[in-house]
């Protein structure tokens, strides 16, 4: 103990990183919801980055038109859809360098396919069919080595002290990465928010906490979520700055990440980050909204559209042109649609694959219930049952 | 006699109860507007009001902590868990506070509360909509465990749990909410902890299950009665814990052979305890080894679950090998 | 959803409670190290008030010196001393009515003499002798229903949602009652912490929470618990007002927490106060502190003892004279020493108590094996084998 | 060779470990300066640093959450839980996540992480400082479950359980702590998993047993040879899960006659499963009941612990009764 603890005030003034609440209560944004730029200083982004980022949200919005589509085949057990919510997933995902890594939930489609996930990948996992690399144990994409992306919790929030505890593996190896972490408004009511903001603020880890605050938890909304005023806010238990932007403005989305992703790098600690969007559709194919809040909300929402807001500036500013705007959507609609076709035809997963991936090897009660197992196929195929 | 399935059977013994107690408290996830994912809560808030029906943050910890506390007060909180699956963040809080408490203060402080949830497999929920974990309530002192298996007993069932004494885990086989439908009276009626039945009589063989494998045990009964003219009886255990011991040694009494039949994984599922008080207890009744016909040893998986599970051609080799021996 | 969450802005101009936090930083105090008075406005609290307070905190220490003792003595188990935090527990259980509750944690002793739990009920539960209202389960005292003390938890902080919760029940009912939990800085890490304020601050519940800020748990000093510059300021997280104050100095605590109290009575919701105070001792009976903080640090503290300033206090302003002080002390080490005197004449609880209370009635199970433990006792009588 | 107990040796292991392999990292509630409430990490900080050695918040579920981040990154983390009773806020993280991780992810990620703590009674230590919940990891797929009994085995134990690709419980019988010494080798050696150990040959009877209960269950077969001139034979089964079914079944093969003793609750303890076994896959073997003398079905009591236990009387009384049979 440095300091005597009866005698230790602090003040505003003594500014300490966390406590600067400002951007914790107010909501940056670049563009507004006719593509106009709001901001005081348009951030000076290189066309290409604008490009892809455009692209990216597109192939996302596609590839979830597809998976919705498949779970309604039966082809996909469940499917939650991100509609309305690709500027967080993609512009957070842009502003980490190929090293770093991300950490994301569910709903964030958008960050594999921005970090490079093929949407074969993809559907391929959702299909679990016979190249589903994760073979078949869980829904929803749940990481990919390769691209550094950490794998996915279906228990919500539990990544987030992964995320957290992944920093530290960085630090203490001497790596200097930034690991990013996105979860839902209402993951931040779980033990792990609190646990990994709380080590994250006292070792000052590289690490970005992006709150992709879509205003309800399936049915519940945010303020039978928290009584504070904010998300962002948050972060002054932790003694992490909080910045609450507008997650529906891509460019917000980046500029905002990538502050926080330079700050972690220049080891300046973790940001967190609340990205105000809204859940469009259902919380998953196995819901039904229409129970808990009203189509008037959603509808005075969709003039907040990320793609549609950030067409409009792209085409304002002449990135590119209507025609060009079309090509792409018709052309990844093309090919998206022409994987969907092969990943449909796929065999799917043999059946002893259940029996794999415990652990490193089968111990002895595996091997027993293995043929157990084998057994009991041939008893099907013997008297002609069909379970399956 | 109206005709129900589970999920109206379920939301008519919380309705009669919170009407019959004002104590009954309901809360969960979602449980208000939307009426629980699966809607077995559903119009309880239209009729009972936020006061009684509290969709709560999404925090399993919290959500049994606070049902602890209401407890405490003099509340009869039934807490829903979303899934059964998500339980895990709230281990502390039913084992160490709410199983414990009793105990701890010699009776001065006891928290009945009930923990409901959606469990079991068969609706391709992969692993984490599908567990069946009771094996740690079960193992648990201070907690009672029940799993009905059809609309008559979920409503009997929830009220015992409702009305009991002590903290009950109240488990719901999701995949028997809506398939099974039966004529569910609309008196008050009680089911009590404790009491198995036996859902088909027979002579050669018992089977002791619950849940949703209760159907599969009935198949795979019937298939072996036809095939090979050997005839089961099955019991459906009900309360998980504590397990009608009485029932099962009664049946293995006539019929000297003994499988069980659970979704949960076998090492440590209810099987083991269930064979184990046999060998313990009654060993020479047995003509034959207890076969136990479980999930297997490994998380629930999306595919092929229907051959994880425990099912009619593994019931059916259970009863083949027990019959051969 | 009443706004439009992409176009509310909040500033700090629209104070929200939670947000005032110059208190949260800041330290408050009435009396200093020498009793001499430095708050702005010495609080006029009644003498008979203030001898209580004095009087219960030189019971508490008495009586921890005496679980110590007996500890050393074999006859209790394990004890976790409270000297140099009587304040804490005292003054904040002075500031509730008879009909609030406060869920306090193993630490406050004080907390169960203020409230009018006896000395002897106490020594009983911690010797576990027969007359232990909780038959001899567990460690410490648990509670005491009859003066409203709810039960305490061993795993640190899991008694915080009870409290919410009960406070929850109190609503329901309709009972105009304040709760309280006491907890200390260590508390604050865990999810209980999180999931009780976080449910308190949504629904405005009436719970007082005290951190009992000791500087350590454990050995874990309060910079490895926490990145935030205090643990008033993790209100903000929640939406509750934090206070931070001199928990050495019982008046600073008195009013606080009564200040606390009355606005939870109000229905102006919930409030975190950070009372810092100092373990003198070793954490436990069972602990040994020189292995990681310098004695030096303790002695440095020994100023603020609670107990001198405010014995300073009431002799300097006249309310009591130095005989009387002396009276007081001695008076309540007689009447405390025949307690324990008679509390050690007192005979074990007997054998089968180890089957009681489990559930409300015994199940089959439990009936199989009391009589395997009858058949066991009676073995070793016939064997002449002791294990106890 | 030095002599040691089992705080020493487990140290000891620790430190070859981190010196071996730079990627072990110790962390938990005050394994710094304090060097553990027991003092099994004590002076690791000083020889490797707050780098590798860390004292976390008081958060079991932030333990094993960052533990399970480290060894996604590559590390072997070897996380301490003060005391296993206090594990339970961790347990989404440890059932959820480390136990699923290699599994959910078919192969692509694995968490293989140690989680350690002191367990069991004997100490006065009541109900939250003296539990043996080893069931509830036993039934876990995914995870080992070990458990020493003396400073040979915990030292070349705790290194196999570091060693592992899979998360490992690893659970230490505090009352032996310090009570029992030996010689442990100076060097790298390593008791592999799954492996049980003969700790006294015998012939009429077969004792399962594990941790701190060898030592009872050694007096209880001694004061049985005296008496009666009964054999027992002893298994220290050190690993819980996956057990060494073979040793159990050469030695029943011999014997006849099952006694399994543990600390743990009856109902679903190990004991549970080891009956279960037996009676499906080698009933034939038996000449009488597979008894269980185990902990009661209540939480563990701070008053009149030792008979609480499993005691010399108890495990005597299950000879009687099985011998006499
Ligand atoms: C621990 C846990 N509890 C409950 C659930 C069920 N569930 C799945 S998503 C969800 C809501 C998540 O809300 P939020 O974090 O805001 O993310 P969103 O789905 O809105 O993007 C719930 C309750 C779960 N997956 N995990
Ligand atoms: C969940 C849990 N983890 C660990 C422990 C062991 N333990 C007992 S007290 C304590 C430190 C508590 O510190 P704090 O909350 O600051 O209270 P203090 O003892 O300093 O008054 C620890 C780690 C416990 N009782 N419960
Ligand atoms: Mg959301
Ligand atoms: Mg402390």
């Amino acid at each position: 103990m440095s300091q005597n603890p009866f005698e230790t005030f602090y003040n505003l003034n003594d500014i300490m990183e966390g406590l600067d609440i400002e951007r914790a209560l107010s909501i940056y944004r670049v563009i507004d919801t006719d593509g106009r730029v709001v901001a005081d200083k348009e951030p000076d982004l290189p066309r290409e980055l604008l490009l892809n980022m455009y692209i990216y949200m597109i192939r996302t919005r596609i590839l979830d038109g597809w998976l919705l589509k498949l779970q309604r085949m039966g082809k996909v057990a469940l499917h939650a859809p991100n509609i309305g919510e690709e500027a967080v997933s993609v512009g957070s995902a842009l502003s980490l360098s190929k090293e770093d890594w991300v950490f994301p939930y569910y709903r964030n489609i958008g960050v594999f396919i921005a970090r490079g996930v093929s949407e074969e990948e993809i559907i391929d996992r959702n299909m679990a069919n016979i190249d589903d690399p994760f073979k078949g144990k869980e829904f929803t994409i749940l990481g990919s080595k390769r691209h550094r992306i950490g794998p996915v919790t279906v228990p919500v929030g539990n990544q987030i002290p992964h995320a957290v505890g992944f920093a530290l593996g960085a630090r203490i190896a001497g790596e200097n990465i930034v690991v990013m972490t996105i979860f839902g408004d209402g993951a931040t009511s779980r033990g792990g928010f609190h646990a990994g903001l709380n080590f994250a603020g006292i070792h000052r880890l590289p690490v970005v906490f992006v709150i992709e605050n879509n205003q309800w938890a399936i049915s519940v909304p945010v303020k039978k979520q928290t009584g504070s005023p904010t998300f962002a806010i948050k972060g002054v238990a932790y003694n992490i700055p909080g910045i609450r932007i507008d997650g529906n403005d891509v460019i917000a989305v980046y500029i905002t990440a990538k502050e926080a992703v330079d700050r972690a790098r220049e080891g300046k600690g973790p940001t967190l980050i609340e990205a105000v969007t809204y859940r469009m559709g259902p919380h998953t194919t196995a819901d039904d909204p229409s129970r808990y809040r009203p189509p008037e909300e959603v509808k005075r929402i969709e003039r907040y559209d990320p793609i549609q807001r950030f067409r409009r500036y792209l085409i304002d500013r002449g990135y590119i042109s209507e025609k060009e705007d079309k090509e792409i959507y018709e052309e990844w609609s093309r090919k998206i649609e022409d994987i969907v076709r092969k990943c449909l035809s796929k065999p799917q997963l043999p059946e002893e694959v259940i029996f794999d991936d415990v652990y490193s090897k089968r111990f002895w009660n595996l091997e027993e219930q293995v043929s157990e197992f084998r057994e009991s196929l041939e008893i099907m195929k013997k008297l002609g049952v069909r379970v399956e | 006699m109206p005709v129900m399935n589970m999920v109206q059977a379920l939301n008519t013994a919380l309705r009669e109860e919170m009407k019959r107690d004002p104590r009954v408290i309901v809360l969960g996830e979602d449980v208000g507007r939307r009426g629980g994912v699966f809607l077995v809560t559903e119009g309880l808030i239209d009729e009972f009001g936020e006061m009684r029906v509290i969709d709560t943050p999404l925090t399993e910890m919290g959500i049994v902590g606070i049902a602890v506390g209401l407890a405490l007060y003099g509340f009869k909180p039934v807490a829903e868990i979303q899934f059964i699956d998500f339980v895990y963040e709230a281990f502390d809080q039913i084992v160490s506070e709410a199983a414990k408490m009793r105990s701890k203060t010699g009776g001065m402080f006891t928290a009945p509360i009930v923990v409901r949830a959606p469990c079991c497999g068969g609706v391709k929920g992969a692993m984490h909509h599908s567990q069946s974990p009771e094996s740690y309530f079960i193992h648990t002192a201070g907690l009672i465990t029940m799993m009905p298996s059809s609309p008559y007993d979920a409503k009997g069932m929830l009220k015992a749990a409702i009305r009991a004494e002590d903290p009950v885990i109240f488990l719901e086989p999701k995949s028997i909410y809506r398939t099974i439908k039966e004529e569910v009276p609309e008196d008050d009626y009680v089911i009590p902890i404790g009491k198995g039945k036996i859902v088909r009589e027979g002579s050669d063989i018992t089977i002791v299950t619950y849940g949703a494998m209760v159907y599969t045990a009935l198949e795979a009964a019937k298939l072996a009665e036809e095939k090979h003219g050997w005839s089961a009886e099955i019991i459906d255990l009900r309360t998980l814990f504590p397990f009608d011991k009485d029932l099962i040694i009664k049946s293995v009494e006539k019929t000297g052979r003994l499988i069980i039949v659970h979704e949960a994984p076998k090492t440590l599922g209810l099987g083991a305890e269930i064979a184990a008080y046999i060998s313990e207890n009654a060993i020479d009744l047995l003509r034959g080894p207890i076969i136990r016909v479980t999930g297997y040893d490994t998380p629930f998986p999306l595919v092929h679950e229907k051959l994880y599970m425990p099912n009619i051609a593994r019931i059916y080799l259970a009863m083949q090998k027990i019959m051969m021996y």
